[in-house]
């Protein structure tokens, strides 16, 4: 029960992100909102994986937690005239 | 005009869709038959091939045709993109305001690249134990080298024995289903002992292809994002 | 067991050619000449005895209904052969023709190109058949745009769009019909489909049917075909009109007859067809560049042959079939002849090409060979073709049938007319500036006269491929046979 | 059924946007977003196919080992195939793309001759 | 055990809401990059152990995680920032300071 | 009650996924395009989540979110930035 509504809020998270991700005038702006959004996105995976009650599901997280720095780091370096 | 023809096309296209997704019997319906390939993979995939993890063992032997041309896409893209990017006459390297990354960056990346690395060997040779598998892995070793690409400029990949790993990769793919050929009685069979359920070493050839499949993916994945990145216009 | 050699040959040589390349590299375009070599004495190793009894190879050690398979029937192994012959004729031409690019990439990709055309004619299974058929448009992406010139990017960027577009509509039907029926086997796709009466099947059919469409360039869809056959090298636009273009017949062939085999639809796809082939010869008719008119009269081809197909009967099928055949070694032969044609002028426009034939004479032979061939004319292989399409469709005696053949004959008539007009510019004109001579390399003269030398001799002997054609038909379209040869 | 009909109200309009974004934008790279998103939604439908309600995935564990309360594995097979393929043809379009830009110095298809459809 | 996880991933959650919630309402980009890096770095930490000691097999492999979120999601919110730098976003009005105009590698940032 | 507050959340997460899919559709920067599609494939990735995919799911996290942003940025970078009228 409680979990659910754990699960909610970060549903309201995500959906703030996303009204950053429209709104926001620059695009870093938009970056940020991103990078925010798999953080929660992580978050998010590793309580599932605690309603679904499968160990092996946090294997995802892992990947979310390692992988999803690159695409904010590529947008970053591309605003900054790096790549 | 041509926005409202597009709207009236997709828009016939969507009703269509649900319609006949509606009318559909989608779910446990139709997999309840026993004769049915997912049911029989579910309740006999684990004794036959002794994979943890079903959809491993169906994409890796029983479907495993359609890997090897998945792979061969990978392959095709790979190697399309040499082709499309070859040009005799050379362009001069131009490096107008080019920033490199901060110290941070490039600190963090030399400090996380072997880790992404180990993450994603992890990642293919559990494949039948856990999620992920092959491609996955190889994704995210790419991913690493990607990152090697962003924060540190001044190391490059070694695109020629990248060529070598992937061929090597391919290779031993075909070769091992040829040898289910061989010792078995089809192409790509699992023609060695299943091992103990839930150990690492267990499945029979599903960790090698899939070590085989995450080198080959991890390697043409790196060769594509090098190829991009490399292409001065 | 042997038949899956005729994929995995090609595929493990273009895997290994990055390791040839460390020996030297030259040995890059010995690989598909080689492979295809072995194909062709496979196929025609195999040819007699899946004539009797189709032959199943299990992948992955799971009898049919459960693992992939591949079914080795005449159609497909007949199929096979073709491929392999057109394809070993365009390998020993592209040994001496492409000069510029990376070589060893441009033999690996063609290699892969071929490996997926046969993957896609064997396999009895949906979701298999997607995937060499995307091998098989992919790497055409890839080689349309090999010499990176303006419009082959162009043109290759064209057809990458449709033809993503067309394998996601493909993707789709599968997910319909695995939805239904939970398999992805074609036969037993086909049992269950006769049960079920569905709006959702009439979806899954438009889709599967628009989607291998795309490669097939039937009317609606044709839009990217004449650009990418007339800006790839020549030795491309030959195996893409020889090959790729029946490879989507064959899949529009087997999702309509084998897996859905309703008879309603024949006749739209029909009509269909017969717009295809007016569109395409009339837009031949008004073209300039040579290469141009080439790709638009396969277009014409392939509504010729959809057409013949469509009339759902064995004679129909087998017509189409020798149709199919005939064009795929004459635009072969045009292709590359024109290849050396257009190099030598250096210009695509036809009237470059004024009296070119006294100074070629064996290309330009050979071509006007393979165009009498196309228009129909008597002793070579497109006369058999055409002829046995006519029979076919006055065979049901019906009126519907004999206006279609005025049409057909109509397109004929205009197929003529253009490609006499191509015979007179290359014999009968001035040549208003001076070419220079240079002798064709052996390369591309061998493979050429081959060529004209198997139109010829099925024109006159047209007789020895009619017990295939017939099983090949018997094949597409007895459903039943089909289902039980596959599930026993 | 409340599930099934929200995820095909997902996969269907995610479709539609993309193919929608495809046809009417003008600018290449914005057609290839449109395919990307067109392909994501081909996969939702592809795995969505193969759930079954109150199911769990289709990975044994020592501790969860029933097979009857598992999710169909081969939609996930052909998904994970399928998205591969998506990424090497988006792969070889933005290279085509880059190409094309090297020759035109425009990305609009209204710009470039032959590029209309 | 299972009370004191669940609490740990209240908080976490929180963290989480308040972090985004921050993304919204804060004037400029440098600011929402404080609500979105510390907030939700902190969040996703205790997020992600809560779940550990509420399942306490799990704990390894939520404190890999966890260090990995630990690890990367500095680097990439640096980047951002010194991205929005030099690619010339304004501060807000009301800021204070702006220390950056002391180092010569962001001296010359044209306005946008 | 706990059902239906994860339908609640399944539905939500649905929309957020079309939404972002019309921010990608609208935005004329078309690096805002692509941080959208990016949006979109981890929306799509938690939902392959939910559907109980995981395998699926770290495909398409890993190549959806992380590589193919990476490869569009990069094509960005080598041709233009803004979609112009």
């Amino acid at each position: 029960m409680i979990v659910s509504i754990f699960l909610l809020v970060i549903g309201a998270a995500i959906v703030l992100c996303l009204i950053r991700l429209i709104k926001g005038p620059t695009a870093t702006d938009r970056a940020v909102a991103l990078d925010t959004v798999t953080t929660v996105t992580t978050a998010l995976l590793v309580i599932l994986a605690l309603v679904f009650k499968r160990y092996i599901y946090l294997d995802v997280a892992l990947v979310y937690a390692v992988l999803m720095f690159i695409g904010s780091v590529a947008i970053a370096r591309f605003l900054e005239k790096g790549i | 005009m041509r926005i409202l023809i597009s709207c009236v096309l997709l828009v016939i296209l969507s009703l269509g869709l649900v319609f006949a997704l509606e009318q559909a019997p989608f779910g446990s319906n139709q997999i309840d038959n026993a004769d049915k390939p997912g049911r029989f993979y579910l309740n006999q995939g684990m004794e036959k091939t002794g994979a943890a993890n079903v959809v491993t063992s169906v994409v890796v032997t029983y479907r495993g045709f359609d890997t090897l041309g998945e792979v061969t896409i990978l392959f095709i893209a790979a190697i399309g993109l040499g082709a499309v990017f070859h040009s005799r006459k050379k362009v001069k390297r131009y490096e107008k305001e080019k920033q490199s990354a901060s110290l941070i960056l490039q600190t963090g990346c030399r400090f996380l690249f072997p880790l992404i690395v180990l993450f994603g060997t992890y990642v293919f040779i559990h494949g039948h134990l856990s999620p992920g598998g092959g491609f996955q892995g190889g994704v995210i070793i790419a991913s690493a080298f990607l990152l090697l690409f962003l924060g540190c400029e001044e190391k490059k990949i070694p695109m020629k024995s990248m060529n070598t790993v992937e061929s090597l990769a391919g290779i031993i793919f075909v070769g091992i289903g040829l040898a289910g050929l061989y010792w078995g009685e089809s192409f790509l069979e699992n023609f060695l002992p299943r091992g103990m359920d839930y150990m690492l070493l267990s499945g029979g050839v599903i960790p090698i292809i899939y070590i085989a499949i995450g080198f080959k993916v991890g390697a043409e994945l790196a060769g594509i994002v090098a190829g991009l990145i490399e292409r001065n216009p | 067991m042997v038949a899956v050699l005729l994929i995995i040959v090609p595929l493990g040589l273009a895997f290994a050619m990055p390791l040839f390349n460390f020996v030297s590299k030259r040995i890059a375009a010995y690989l598909p000449i080689a492979a295809m070599v072995c194909n062709l004495i496979l196929s025609i190793l195999l040819l007699p005895s899946v004539m009797e009894n189709t032959r199943i190879v299990i992948l992955g050690g799971l009898p049919p209904p459960l693992g992939i398979h591949l079914v080795a029937g005449p159609l497909g192994v007949g199929l096979s052969g073709l491929i392999s012959l057109v394809g070993l004729a365009v390998s020993i031409y592209a040994w001496g023709y492409i000069k510029q690019g990376a070589q060893d990439k441009y033999h690996a990709l063609y290699l892969l190109l071929l490996s997926g055309a046969t993957g896609a004619v064997l396999t009895g299974d949906l979701f298999n058949l997607f995937v060499f058929y995307e091998i098989l448009c992919i790497s055409s992406y890839a080689l349309v745009a090999y010499l990176g010139d303006r419009n082959g990017v162009e043109s290759a960027v064209k057809y990458l769009i449709q033809g993503s577009v067309g394998s996601g509509l493909i993707l789709v039907g599968i997910a319909i019909l695995y939805g239904m029926f939970g398999t992805l086997n074609m036969a037993q796709i086909a049992i269950h489909i006769d049960n079920v009466d569905s709006p959702a099947l009439f979806l899954a059919l438009v889709l599967l049917v628009t989607g291998f469409g795309v490669e097939a360039a039937i009317f609606p869809l044709n839009a990217w075909l004449p650009d990418a056959h007339s800006s790839a090298p020549s030795s491309i636009s030959a195996i893409l009109s020889g090959i790729a273009i029946k490879v989507g017949i064959y899949a529009v062939a087997r999702v309509l007859f084998t897996i859905f085999g309703v008879a309603v639809v024949f006749q739209y796809v029909l009509l269909l067809g017969l717009a295809t082939l007016l569109i395409g010869e009339i837009c031949a008719f008004s073209q300039d560049n040579i290469k141009r008119m080439l790709a638009y009269s396969s277009v014409g081809q392939v509504g010729l042959i959809v057409f013949a197909m469509c009339i759902a009967t064995p004679d129909g099928v087998g017509a189409g079939l020798l149709q199919l055949v005939s064009h795929a070694l004459s635009k072969a032969v045009l292709f590359l002849g024109v290849g050396y044609l257009v190099a030598r002028s250096g210009s695509m426009s036809l009237s470059s090409l004024n009296g070119i034939g006294k100074r070629m004479p064996v290309v330009c032979f050979a071509c006007v060979v393979a165009a009498f061939s196309l228009v129909g004319l008597p002793p070579f292989v497109g006369f058999a073709g055409k002829f046995l399409i006519v029979r076919a469709a006055l065979a049901g005696k019906s009126i519907f049938f004999t206006v279609l053949i005025g049409i057909v004959f109509l397109a004929t008539v205009v197929e003529g007319a253009y490609f006499f007009r191509m015979v007179q510019t290359l014999y009968f004109k001035d040549a208003k500036r001076q070419i220079e001579y240079k002798k064709v390399p052996a390369s591309a003269s061998i493979p050429i006269m081959a060529l004209v030398v198997f139109i010829v001799a099925l024109g006159v002997y047209p007789d020895v491929l009619l017990p295939y054609l017939k099983s090949a038909a018997a094949d597409l379209l007895n459903k039943a046979g089909y289902i039980k040869e596959v599930l026993g | 059924m409340f599930h099934q009909s929200t995820y095909f109200v997902g996969c269907v309009g995610l479709m539609i946007v993309g193919l929608y974004t495809m046809l009417t934008k003008k600018n290449l790279i914005k057609v290839i977003i449109g395919l990307s998103l067109f392909e994501t939604g081909i996969y939702l439908l592809l795995v969505v196919v193969g759930y079954i309600q109150g199911a769990t995935a289709p990975i044994f564990s020592r501790t969860t080992g029933s097979p009857a309360e598992m999710v169909d594995p081969t939609p996930q097979a052909l998904v994970l195939t399928a998205i591969v393929i998506g990424v090497a043809v988006l792969a070889l379009a933005l290279s085509l793309t880059i190409r094309l830009h090297e020759h035109y110095g425009t990305l609009n298809l209204r710009k470039i001759r032959g590029l209309k459809w | 055990m299972h009370i004191a996880g669940m609490i740990a991933i209240g908080i976490g959650v929180l963290f989480l809401f308040l972090g985004s919630f921050g993304i919204v309402r804060l004037p400029d980009v440098y600011n929402r990059l404080q609500a979105g890096t510390k907030c939700t770095t902190f969040g996703c930490l205790f997020a992600v152990l809560g779940v550990g000691i509420v399942e306490p097999a799990w704990f390894w492999k939520a404190l890999l995680v966890s260090l990995f979120v630990l690890l990367t999601n500095p680097i990439s919110n640096h980047a951002l920032g010194r991205a929005a730098k030099k690619s010339g976003v304004p501060l807000w009005d009301g800021s204070v300071v702006d220390k950056s105009r002391d180092f010569p590698s962001y001296a010359n940032t044209e306005k946008l | 009650m706990e059902e239906s507050l994860e339908q609640i959340l399944e539905l939500s997460l649905t929309l957020l996924m079309l939404g972002g899919a019309v921010c990608a559709c609208v935005f004329k920067d078309l690096l805002n395009a692509v941080i959208a599609a990016a949006f979109v494939s981890l929306m799509a990735a938690i939902l392959f989540y939910f559907l109980q995919a995981p395998d699926v799911a770290m495909a398409e996290a890993s190549i959806g979110a992380a590589l193919t942003t990476a490869i569009f940025v990069i094509a960005i970078k080598k041709t233009k930035r803004v979609e112009e009228e």
